[in-house]
């Protein structure tokens, strides 16, 4: 078992689904030549030519709806967002054309796209750079969300994901790309919407997903010195969502901590919480927290960024009010 | 001439079944048969249909919500057209689609989109799959006066210009975008000249007469086919109804509907046809009775058919299956 | 007091703001020779001519774009969104740039834009024209989001729109422009961020806010009939959240149903259910339900849409659950 | 001559002043006092500085993210540069901005801004308002290559067209977007060509003296102070350095930074000053020498100052009283 880069697992991952379908191809600024902004394609080109690794201009809006259009006409394009803040210049094509043709078609055509990049804070980009976007695209009913930052599910969601008739959103971690992980070297892929349990507990689960997994898992190290054994459960997944998994762990824990980047309001945490009251209302203990950004706009300053992210010390904390001790 | 009489008489009959569909659609609309916005292609027939005469049948066309008329003109039965106006089953798009949204996959014709500029990259990216895959086909978009402001029509023109797309961007110039007229909206009233700031090969034509714009489309697909890359042409053509059927369109000036009827497509081709090929007013009548008769057969089925199906509400938000 | 129609009431508060401060102006598709699509803008042209009264070519994002700067440079323009589905093409202008321009300059500028238009489905109009897209307003710091659909607070709630040095996203409703309802002739503000309650009651509350306040009412009266004492608080502002009236309902009733028009995932009503659960948890005696639009495409035939959309049947079929009756 | 001796030994000792400071930045970053994105404007100084120079104190400027030099050019201390480039409260945004969000109400600089091609549409908004309320203050507005390629650069130049708004459209074409080349993100290579789509007066030229941008921007500033409406204009130049700090610019082709050097704008004013005004080379490096040493003040100050403020995390995302 190959001890993998998360950037290095996403590659492998689109390396062998474009080399198994010629339909698949990559395209994003600076995918190409450049070897990728956040050098996640590096060597694609060179294997596979400029006719299937394609840079772009700066016109996320224009080559979005062409790579929408292209998966229409029957291909598998991997657009890559250098990250996901710019994305929002495309959101028109992802909402209004990727969510929605299917059913405008009455199913007669499909979009089998993915949409990858780097989401979330990084350090000191301030503002315009530093958002977690899940929540406004885990909105939308025809679009499905994966948000990841451990290589061995990035490998193998990325490889369901291009192989997925759907246009799938899919979230990475520009802090994480150099984060390493064990990845098996057979082929395998995880299937869409299934969380994954990354640690064990009894007294209370932290949900989480995308690089907070490893602030849960700390946490759970740290809460485990304060005597409260806290399980880890990675969505993956933000849409469709593992209900299932959410309900199997409340009704074991009874108690429940939503840790999610990214701002409050409206906000996939929100969700989770909703549901899990909605079905589960009888095995909680104590009310749901989350432990998500603070609800403002991103400073640049290191020591104020750090004060607006979630951190190991605010799960701890969130994790003990919930278990009261 | 570049067309044969029997296209002519096609082009004819065809217009003409686009005029009597419409008028019966907008009937429809005042008895609320027909809900929500609908956008009719009366006084444009000679645009979709001069088009798609000029295109392979293999060829993808992309249009936005005033696409009644190009999605018969791909050759769309007008029984399915009215069907989805009424949200039927056996609608174009099974009545989920409705009035903006009619799509056949077997006529490569793509829908039918609602946001406006918002379909035109996807004409782009079937282009670009067209040159990925290394087949001639081209792709056509049709697109209004107004839509020619939204940004994304100049990213799909610039990306398909550097990328030497055989895209055909078609824009249909009625001279309005819902109440506002083309030189409220924009300082330059040539829309084609909006490809000079992407370098494309462009140009302007009158779009009333069919046979023009049917020549005028053969020279872009060529252009396209021939692997030069995109042009954009624009056509100059006018609505006579109102923007929707709820606009009285009261924006108009004295005379300028009259005016514009002059040039009317249907006459132009009844008059080509009489002059040029010897066709007599009974054949034409003949024709038009016809097209009546298919247009009301047509509409009394699609009134006679069973309601979309709820069975199927769960089944269009996500495929399941790959094509 | 007058009767007057929602377009009436919006009319009236761009009307007196625009006689009052000669900084405000109205920009959008159709505001001025067609006297506004929607006939919200009727007759302003007339009064305030095309400097201040302006129609745009249909391109959102720039134009808004447009707006905020000139906001930034100190005027007070309100922006006519035709409808909210088309602002996706400008969401970026409004996220990233409304959104963040007092934090990204330190507040040494502001944007005092009032962007507003119709929200939610019409009827029959398909997928991309139907949305209710309050909860991609409401997660971002930044923006303040007003939802009404009646004519008194409209016409208050604009007031204190315009007047706000900071960007508010104010959404409206295509079916009730027509609906009349009693503003009372002397002028007045409502503040916003506070909440109403439309109807009192004893054993339920029914959250909501813009047409769905009629629904509720509607459900109120048909509750009554089994037994069930509805209320009907209605946020009107949906960020930010007035949560003391949450709390204190919840605190009244024990028991909630949140109906919100547009998609569930990550929406409004999560939000809502999220943040009364985590404070008030104990005063819970059942699980909060959402009413929301099923997680699916808006499809066009009218009996469809109906089925997708909230209704008074599901209204009351979740409050009697709620209330075990 | 177009400028007086006096103006050109300021601007050349602007120039001079903006590389100290960027070099200055490259040398904390490596020190990782800087985090974050640090993009710098070494090479490029002419634009800011001729254009700077053109413009009237009370004139709007907008910038990329890119925009040290910009905003030092319009007389901002370099003190609260440095400061925020260290996240300190004394920033020129109190350190919540950081390197790519700086601006001044002061010197109307309006910052600052990360998504390309996002703060275009703003100096638009800033013209339309000079327009509204009559005064004859113009609006300049950077931005790059790459950004000549977004949708909303397209709707801000032809809604500001439209109306006639006073808007200086400045690309700095410094031949790259990131790691690619103009070639390769666009068909035409003359970016200010953008405008003929919109039907817009427009030009190019080369911007590497500071008095040649000088002059084509007075042009502009006169074309549309005079009412008649916006400008494209297009400044070619080149950046010495990478992108941004991570960047090591593998992408230049062998030779080509050495060849751009030759027209360093540095050195051309230095030339021009010598040969045109008689300034000796003695003059020249003692500005030089006072430039490092204001530069080297401003840093050692703004690295004591007080980190941003805790205190006030909570007060910038929304205003809470109206200006
Ligand atoms: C992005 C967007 N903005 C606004 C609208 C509302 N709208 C629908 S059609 C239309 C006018 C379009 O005019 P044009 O492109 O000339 O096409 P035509 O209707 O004349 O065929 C407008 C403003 C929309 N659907 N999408
Ligand atoms: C919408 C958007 N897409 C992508 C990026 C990432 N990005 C930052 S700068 C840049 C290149 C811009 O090049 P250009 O406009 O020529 O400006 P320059 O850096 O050369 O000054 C890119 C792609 C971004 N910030 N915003
Ligand atoms: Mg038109
Ligand atoms: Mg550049």
């Amino acid at each position: 078992m190959a001890k993998l880069q998360l950037r290095e697992a996403l590659r492998r991952a689109m390396v062998e689904e474009m080399r198994r379908d010629e339909r698949v191809f990559l395209m994003g600024e600076e995918v190409a030549y450049y070897d990728g902004a956040y050098k996640v394609s590096q060597g694609m080109l060179a294997e596979f030519g400029d006719k299937r690794i394609i840079d772009t201009p700066i016109a996320e809006n224009g080559f979005t709806g062409i790579a929408i259009g292209a998966a229409m006409a029957g291909l598998r394009p991997i657009v890559e967002m250098m990250t996901w803040n710019f994305s929002l210049v495309a959101y028109d094509q992802i909402i209004n054309s990727a969510a929605k043709i299917v059913q405008m078609t009455a199913g007669q055509y499909q979009v089998p796209i993915v949409i990858r990049g780097a989401n979330g804070a990084a350090e000191g980009l301030g503002s315009q750079h530093s958002q977690a976007l899940e929540s406004i695209y885990a909105h939308f009913p025809g679009l499905k969300v994966i948000s990841t930052a451990t290589p061995a599910d990035a490998y193998g969601l990325l490889k369901s994901a291009i192989r997925d008739p759907n246009p799938v959103i899919f979230m990475e971690s520009e802090l994480a790309y150099g984060t390493k992980g064990e990845v098996p070297d057979e082929e395998y892929l995880i299937p869409i919407g299934k969380a994954d349990l990354k640690r064990d507990g009894t007294d209370v689960t932290l949900v989480t997903w995308n690089k907070q997994v490893y602030n849960c898992l700390t946490a759970a190290d740290e809460l485990a010195k304060h005597g409260i054994s806290a399980q880890v459960l990675d969505l993956r997944t933000i849409r469709p969502l593992d209900e299932q998994a959410l309900f199997d762990a409340i009704n074991k824990t009874h108690r429940m901590v939503v840790v999610q980047e990214g701002f409050p309001f409206a906000g996939v945490a929100s969700e989770i919480v909703t549901r899990v009251q909605e079905t589960c209302f009888d095995a909680l203990d104590a009310p749901i927290l989350r432990v998500t950004n603070r609800d403002i706009n991103q400073p640049y300053a290191p020591h104020l960024e750090k004060m607006v992210l979630p951190s190991v010390e605010r799960i701890v904390d969130a994790a003990r009010t919930v278990c009261g001790r | 001439m570049s067309v044969t009489r029997e296209q002519l008489l096609d082009m004819y009959r065809m217009m003409s079944l686009i005029r009597r569909v419409e008028e019966l659609a907008a009937k429809a609309y005042t008895q609320r048969k027909i809900i929500g916005f609908c956008h009719l292609y009366i006084g444009m027939e000679a645009v979709a249909v001069g088009a798609s005469t000029a295109l392979r049948p293999d060829d993808v066309v992309v249009a936005a919500y005033r696409e009644h008329g190009q999605i018969l003109a791909r050759g769309v039965d007008p029984k399915h057209v009215f069907a989805e106006l009424f949200g039927k089953d056996t609608g174009t798009t099974r009545g989920v689609g409705g009035s903006m949204h009619m799509a056949s996959r077997e006529h490569h014709f793509w829908g039918g989109y609602g946001i406006v500029g918002g379909h035109i990259p996807l004409a782009a990216g079937a282009a670009f799959a067209a040159k990925y895959r290394g087949d001639d086909s081209v792709a056509l978009v049709y697109f209004g006066d107004g839509a020619a402001q939204q940004g994304v029509f100049y990213e799909a023109m610039e990306l398909a210009q550097l990328w030497k797309l055989p895209c055909i961007f078609l824009c249909e110039n009625n001279y309005y975008a819902m109440g506002t007229s083309l030189e409220r909206q924009s300082f330059l009233q040539d829309m084609s000249r909006r490809g000079d700031g992407v370098g494309m090969e462009r140009w302007q034509f009158e779009a009333f007469d069919a046979v023009e714009v049917y020549d005028n489309i053969s020279k872009a697909a060529e252009h396209c086919r021939s692997g030069k890359g995109p042009v954009i042409v624009e056509g100059i053509t006018y609505r006579y109804r109102g923007h929707s059927m709820s606009d009285p369109a009261k924006y108009r000036a004295d005379g300028e509907l009259e005016e514009k009827k002059q040039r009317d497509g249907i006459l132009l081709a009844a008059d080509r046809l009489k002059k040029e090929h010897g066709v007599t007013d009974d054949e034409l009548e003949a024709i038009k009775a016809d097209v009546d008769k298919q247009a009301q057969e047509a509409y009394d089925w699609a009134v006679a058919q069973a309601d979309a199906d709820p069975a199927l509400l769960y089944d269009f938000t996500y495929a399941s299956e790959a094509h």
